[in-house]
């Protein structure tokens, strides 16, 4: 199979996200970025698949801090290629995103067993608007917070996960693109001396693209942290007192 | 065979030269025993054999630097197990002043080793003649006898300006030129 | 009696392709197959492959099966068997973690909560996956100013490297202001590294993963020629470990010293402040990295000894015989698979020996075993109470 | 055939001989490459290659040339002078030369055992050989000297060892003085139960031989006693030993024990030595009821008539407190004497035979088996006590708390194959454990189980006697016992658990067990180390005493005149042990016989030259330098000339010369070692 993974980068939360002076960005100073969740697995389901009937995973990523890193790990988990387009990601906003991806992959005719596989959202993009943009523009069929791939006889069965547990089996013509929530199992690990010796041997590739003509859709006004309610009670006192004024707590709301 | 002519310089085909004197009843046992249990060591070192090390005139080492020897090991019982009692200490005095005599002929202290080695320390034998070897190669060859030449050389050379210096200032003085003589075969 | 390790005597760049061909690997080709190895092994029982069956495999060339099975998620690197093998072969720290390693690069699934703390380690510098920014935020509590190196821009005795258990883990802070109080009780010119310290790595390297340890030792590496210090005292015995036999490899000059060692070797001065009487019957538990791995049996007991009112007994396997608390070798983050594998906890195991003593205090020096030997008390049934402590711990305790 | 003496001035003609040694040399020395380098030095009249120089042929092969060539030197390259220069000396004799016109190159231990490059290996032979070469011109025609023997023999050690090789003399007629240190000879064959593999008591085989030890009248038995200087050498020790006092006149005590009934102390409460501290014994005491000879003794150290601790000289203090019973008992003996002090003897013997065998592993020194923790973990030497119905318990199995043990455990390889203790494998262990688990089996029926490493039966009858006891339904289980701790399930009865790998079937093994047994190893003598210094011996890497060789002289020593007999030279069974005391008697008695003991010719002597400046007068350790006041100059008394060569090597003049190493035969071998090419 033809397998494309296209990876987003967004704010680690480990650190404390804080805005910066000008109220609508975020502060800068001790800001990492890491690989987006769902783009772990979509690269996960995408080498399972490899792994099981053939065919070669390519990662595809806008440029951004830290990117680098994690080409090479994705190479290091079995990916063939990896291709960095030099478009800043930052202020792209998603819809521009999608087009500038869209004009990568459709730079050439799609193999007939091409799955384009990005993560079904993220958490600078919880609307989960990347791929159905990227779909629409590929002009190929689509489905979102998919779970699970198998393919048989050029088409591929997709679970899709809804609300409260359901989920629904899909039959999909190939090409198309699958927005993944998870894969069939949680990414694997990669030891650290294998990334260094790829760091080492493997290249990443450049792929020069015009930058979109029209980079955001949205216009942010301000950012800002929620206020606290303060309707939190802090229950105070040894152990002992502090269970018993909790039973007393859930018996006056009923819970117990 | 091979014909190989002794360079002064260290090259990839200078192997140090060194003689070794081995008691017959520890060290000379102890090689034997190394032998015995096929314990590889380089083969730079020849063994000469007496009776014991107390029996190790200095001169046999200095001979063999004059000789061309890059090093000199002197093997020994440990204290107290001498053969005879106490050749050893013997032995051990008189390393301490070879110590300084080489040192002031400007031999570097590390070409001449006294180790006590009994009969049963083949490991250790072992160990000492490779530490050896891989010390003298380190510090490359002596070439005592190549330096002995250019000594001689030099002081005739200075014995022949003298005796042009003297020539052309007149008169000459024939005590010079006499006097080279004994230097010149100092070394012999 | 121990066949004690040297240090830097491992070859880095060993392979488990290369490693026969090593002084090592000769080493193991004597081996009588007599299993002590296994029979000494905590978790022998559990194997399929046990370390006597690892060393035939890979004489015989069979050493692709042992890494398909998980019989090495399975050692705790706790040097039991290497400590025991009457051939002196170099199990624990040369041949398990290379094969160790080989299982990892070779399975694609591993238990979630290891590769969990494996990717924390490698992004942030500790397995918990803390904001590195913070790691010098228990400063804040521990009641005197604690130097940072790069704040006192001078040459300093003792670079204290605290460690990420006792950075980050509220129980191993206490650790922290315990040895705060003896260093400064000493008069002690220390500082510490503040949040530029990463994880020293050990469990990866023992254990699992060259690359990561040597990403974080040279990580590490770059700090300690940045400043200027004399010696290293940790209060983290796997720290100490990996300073003692594996930094020397990426060019450690200074000696490294467990905060058990040091204060032991400084006995004298601290002896006349420990005045407060703990009149407490306390057991201790011998530390792998510190006991099996360098002999170090005494210091721990030497401080406990010389406060006042410990009267000191002993569990049933002590010394060169403990039991491992299983956090080592990456077992600190394998408590869910082993339970899942139907195998009981060595904390619970080794907790068991502590409360037949009748102690009322069980003394570590280790900060994997507060946390590991609290969580067993609390499913150990003991009609007495018991506490865990650090020696250090107990040794502020006792401090005017 | 005539002795040829070469002529003065008659040209010097060597015959040189390069042996293959098999392949020992010719596969790494290119011994025809060193033969033909060998015909182009100066001298050399022959140089041929042979296969073995050693055999018959290559000794007739020098007859021979010496004859037909005329040579008048010869040089043989091939092994270790200390191995067959002797041989080599001989036959250029048979071939009618002075057998010190030979000289030995030594290629084998020095050269192609050791080094691996064929090139190299050969040019170093090349090198040794012409060394050899050149100095063999100087040597001089010399007559090995001899001197005569003493046919007293000193045997030390009282064990089996020693009592066979005691006796086998002593009833060939020689006088021999038997030294033992503790108070009863019979060392550790006594305190066994039963012999493997033939299962007969140990006693019974031994107390006749101790008993003819006691009434031999050419053995001098000394016990409670230590050698404590020896001088001279083969043919003449003077020997200095210590009798310390048993505080009872040996001649007149009969071994009644009277003294021991009627002692103050009614019951025995101190530990005894021969149970290892398994049985208790009163201050004064016979060391066991077998005890040759049959003489009892006093411990000061519990005796209320002393006063308790030694003095600084290692004497004790009477203190006259006791009543003094055992004084009243022995009435009219008067055996008894408390002023008795340590006495000296000094004796010359021609011959020793050291037989100080060993001492068991001290089991400690494993702490995770728990020795000297749990009451219930014992050595194999308490339980052979254990088991003897002489012993303390009169034979029956019984753990410390009186209770006959249900399951027993037998730890092979305790302290032995174990770099961390000894390395060697201890012999006896396999089997001796096999004889203890029938024994424990036979007396108990307790089930028995075996771990072991690997099961080593070597030796006549042992293997048939590993499958009888394998027939008897012992488990046998392979693999080293790895930890012995209180069961955990068991309250306080004392039980253990031995874990264990069984390394057969990859089970980890948990054993409960009543009594565990620790197969511990045999090891040198703490004192080995200062007998090895008083006799001048040499002891391998492990510690014990170091044969002249492994094969071809297994109970010499390196030093002429002292033999090898038992477990002091390594770890062997009885039988072992036996065959190596008769060994060494012969070896002692061969010596004597022959009457005297020839010397290397290796004098030194002093030239007319001398400037008598006194100088190697003090360095002579032997004081066989003295100075002539006649003449002014020193003499050198050849008999006591040891032939070290030191003051030879100080001599400021020159004027000293050591026979087989002169100075100028010195230099000539450092010009050879040192040829041009030949590194």
């Amino acid at each position: 199979m033809n397998l494309y993974v296209l990876l987003k980068m967004v704010p680690d939360t480990v650190e404390e996200l804080n805005v910066a002076a000008d109220g609508k960005s975020l502060d800068a100073e001790f800001l990492r970025f890491k690989l987006s969740d769902p783009d772990e697995y979509a690269l996960e389901q995408a080498l399972l698949l490899k792994e099981q009937h053939g065919g070669s995973v390519t990662v595809v990523a806008l440029d951004a801090p830290e990117v680098d890193d994690v080409l090479f790990t994705a190479l290091a988990k079995g990916a063939d290629r990896a291709v960095k387009i030099p478009i800043a990601q930052a202020g792209l906003g998603t819809v521009a995103a999608a087009r500038v991806l869209a004009d990568f992959l459709g730079s050439a005719p799609f193999a007939p067993d091409t799955l384009v596989l990005p993560g079904s959202q993220a958490i600078d993009d919880l609307e989960g608007e990347l791929a159905p943009f990227l779909a629409a523009a590929l002009k190929l069929p689509y489905v979102g917070v998919v779970c699970g791939v198998t393919p048989a006889n050029g088409r591929v069965t997709v679970i899709k996960e809804f609300a409260g547990g359901l989920r629904a089996e899909f039959d999909v013509t190939l090409p198309a693109v699958l927005g993944i929530q998870s894969a069939e199992k949680p990414p694997r690990y990669v030891p650290v001396a294998k990334v260094r010796a790829v760091m080492k041997s493997a290249q990443i590739e450049t792929v020069d693209l015009p930058p979109p003509a029209r980079p955001g859709q949205l216009e942010i006004e301000r950012t800002y942290k929620p206020e606290a309610a303060g309707r939190a009670e802090m229950l105070e006192g040894s152990p002992d007192e502090v269970a018993d004024k909790l039973v007393d707590v859930l018996a006056k709301i009923s819970v117990i | 065979m091979a014909n190989a002519t002794q360079s002064p310089l260290p090259n990839s085909t200078w192997k140090p030269r060194i003689v070794a004197f081995f008691c017959n009843w520890c060290t000379y046992t102890a090689a034997d025993l190394a032998g015995v249990s096929r314990m590889k060591h380089f083969s730079n070192v020849r063994i000469i054999r007496l009776m014991c090390s107390g029996r190790v005139d200095p001169q046999f080492v200095l001979e063999a630097l004059a000789k061309g020897a890059d090093a000199v090991l002197i093997g020994g019982c440990h204290p107290n197990d001498c053969h005879y009692v106490e050749g050893n200490y013997k032995c051990l005095r008189r390393y301490q002043m070879l110590k300084r005599m080489i040192a002031d002929m400007g031999i570097e202290p590390e070409r001449l080793r006294l180790e006590w080695i009994s009969a049963a320390e083949g490991e250790k034998l072992k160990r000492v003649v490779n530490e050896m070897v891989e010390t003298i190669t380190k510090l490359g060859p002596l070439g005592l006898p190549q330096k002995f030449e250019q000594w001689d050389r030099e002081m005739e050379e200075f014995a022949n300006h003298v005796a042009a210096r003297d020539a052309a200032a007149g008169g000459g003085c024939a005590e010079h030129g006499t006097n080279t003589q004994p230097l010149e075969t100092a070394h012999a | 009696m121990v066949a004690l390790l040297e240090p830097a005597v491992v070859d880095k760049a060993t392979t488990l392709e290369t490693l026969l061909e090593t002084p090592a690997g000769k080493r193991m080709m004597t081996c009588i197959q007599c299993g002590t190895c296994a029979g000494t092994c905590p978790y022998g029982e559990h194997m399929e492959f046990a370390p006597r069956l690892v060393i035939n495999m890979l004489r015989g060339g069979f050493i692709d099966e042992v890494i398909k099975s998980d019989s090495l998620l399975r050692c705790v690197a706790c040097y039991a068997c290497l400590a025991k093998c009457p051939r002196g072969i170099r199990l624990t720290d040369v041949l398990l973690p290379l094969v160790k390693e080989q299982v990892l690069v070779t399975r694609t699934e591993i238990p979630a909560e290891f590769q969990k703390s494996l990717e924390n380690m490698h992004r942030y510098g500790n397995p918990m996956g803390e904001s590195p920014r913070k790691r010098a935020a228990w400063t804040a509590t521990a009641g005197t100013k604690i130097p940072i190196l790069a704040e006192v821009k001078r040459t300093v005795d003792v670079l204290w490297f605290v460690e990420c258990y006792p950075s980050f883990y509220a129980r191993g802070q206490d650790n922290c202001r315990a040895v705060a109080k003896l260093f400064q009780a000493l008069g002690v010119d220390f500082a510490i590294l503040g949040n530029e310290e990463k994880c020293a790595g050990e469990c990866g390297q023992v254990t699992w993963e060259s690359g990561l340890f040597e990403s974080l030792a040279e990580d590490n590496m770059k700090l300690f020629k940045k400043y200027q210090f004399r010696r290293i005292v940790t209060a983290d015995a796997h720290a100490y470990n990996a300073f003692h036999f594996r930094y020397p490899m990426f060019g450690l000059t200074q000696p490294a010293e467990h905060t058990t060692q040091f204060f032991a070797r400084h006995l004298d001065q601290l002896k006349p402040r420990l005045t407060r009487p703990v009149n407490r019957t306390v057991t201790y538990h011998d530390p792998c990295c510190l006991g099996r791995a360098t002999g170090s049996y005494d210091e721990g007991r030497a401080l406990l000894q010389a406060i006042p009112g410990v009267k000191l007994v002993e569990m049933v396997h002590n010394r060169v015989n403990s039991i491992c608390c299983g956090g080592g070798g990456g077992g600190m983050w394998l408590d869910t698979y082993y339970k899942q594998k139907g195998m009981e906890r060595l904390s619970e195991r080794r907790v068991r020996e502590a409360v037949a003593t009748g102690a009322d205090v069980l003394a570590v020096s280790c900060p994997y075993e507060i946390s590991r030997f609290e969580d067993a008390l609390k499913t150990v049934p003991h009609d007495k109470p018991m506490v865990v402590r650090d020696v250090v711990e107990l040794l502020a305790e006792s401090l005017a | 055939m005539k002795p040829i003496v070469p002529k003065k001035n008659e040209p010097v003609r060597i015959g040189f001989y390069i042996c293959h040694c098999g392949t020992n040399i010719a596969s790494v020395v290119d011994v025809e490459a060193v033969a033909k380098y060998a015909a182009t030095l100066p001298n050399v009249a022959v140089s041929r290659t042979y296969k073995y120089m050693c055999s018959d042929p290559g000794q007739e092969l020098i007859q021979q040339d010496i004859q037909e060539s005329r040579l008048n030197r010869i040089v043989v390259a091939a092994c270790s002078p200390l191995l067959h220069e002797h041989t080599f000396r001989k036959a250029t004799e048979a071939g009618g030369l002075n057998p010190f016109y030979f000289q030995m190159v030594n290629i084998r231990e020095h050269d192609s055992w050791v080094h691996t490059d064929r090139t190299e290996a050969t040019r170093k032979a090349m090198a040794l050989a012409r060394a050899a070469i050149q100095r063999v011109p100087h040597h001089k025609p010399l007559e090995v000297k001899k001197v005569g023997i003493n046919p007293n023999v000193l045997i030390v050690g009282g064990g089996i060892g020693g009592i066979h090789a005691a006796l086998t003399l002593a009833n060939a007629g020689k006088m021999v003085y038997l030294v033992e240190k503790e108070a009863t000879i019979g060392g550790h064959m006594a305190k066994f139960d039963k012999t493997f593999p033939t299962l007969d008591c140990a006693m019974c085989v031994l107390s006749p031989k101790m008993a003819a030890i006691g009434s031999h009248p050419n053995i001098h038995l000394w016990t409670y006693s230590e050698v404590a200087k020896v001088d001279g050498y083969v043919g003449n020790f003077k020997v200095t030993v210590r009798r310390k006092p048993r505080y009872i006149l040996e001649d007149l005590c009969t071994g009644c024990q009277e003294c021991v009934n009627a002692c103050v102390y009614k019951d025995a409460k101190f530990a005894d030595e021969f149970n290892l501290g398994l049985g208790k014994r009163k201050p004064i005491f016979l060391p066991f009821p077998q005890a040759i000879p049959p003489v009892t003794m006093i411990d000061p150290e519990v005796c209320l008539n002393f006063k308790r601790g030694k003095n600084p000289d290692g004497s004790h203090t009477v203190s006259d407190k006791c009543k003094k019973t055992c004084v009243e008992a022995c009435g009219d003996r008067k055996a008894i004497d408390f002023k008795q002090t340590q006495e000296i003897k000094e004796i010359t013997v021609g011959t020793i035979i050291v037989a100080t065998g060993f001492q068991i592993f001290d089991a400690r020194r494993i702490p995770y088996y728990g020795y000297g923790v749990y009451p219930n973990v014992y050595n194999a030497l308490e339980v052979e006590r254990l088991i003897n119905a002489s012993g303390p318990t009169e034979g029956e199995v019984i753990l410390r708390n009186g209770q006959v043990p249900k399951k027993v455990a037998i730890v092979h390889c305790v302290g032995s194959r174990d770099e961390n203790t000894n390395r060697w494998c201890s012999r006896v262990c396999c089997l001796y454990s096999l004889k203890l688990a029938h024994l424990i089996k036979e007396h108990t029926h307790a089930e028995v189980y075996n771990f072991y490493i690997d099961m080593r039966t070597p030796g006549k009858g042992m293997e048939e006697f590993y499958n009888r006891i394998a027939e008897e339904g012992m488990h046998l289980i392979r693999g080293r016992v790895a930890d012995v701790y209180p069961d955990p399930n068991d309250g306080a009865t004392g039980r253990l658990v031995v874990q264990a790998e069984d390394t057969l079937t990859n089970k980890i093994l948990k054993i409960p067990v009543d009594m565990v047994v620790l197969a511990t190893g045999l090891e040198p003598h703490p004192e080995a180390e200062s007998l090895r210094r008083m006799f001048n011996l040499s002891c391998s890497s492990e510690g014990w005493f170091l044969e002249r060789h492994p094969k071809l002289a297994p109970v010499n020593t390196f030093t002429d005149g002292i033999f090898l007999a038992g477990c002091c030279q390594g770890p062997k069974d009885i039988p072992d042990t036996v065959a190596q005391a008769g060994a060494a008697a012969a070896e002692a008695f061969a010596l004597i016989d022959k009457g005297h003991v020839e010397q290397e010719p290796n004098t030194a002597y002093i030239l007319d030259d001398c400037c008598g400046c006194k100088s190697c007068i003090p360095l002579c350790p032997y004081t066989a330098i003295s100075f002539a006041e006649d003449t002014k100059k020193a003499i050198i008394n050849e008999t006591l000339c040891k032939g070290c060569g030191t003051c030879v090597a100080s001599c400021p003049s020159g004027s000293i010369v050591q026979n087989l190493f002169e100075d100028v035969e010195i230099y000539s071998e450092i010009d050879g070692v040192l040829a041009e090419g030949l590194f």
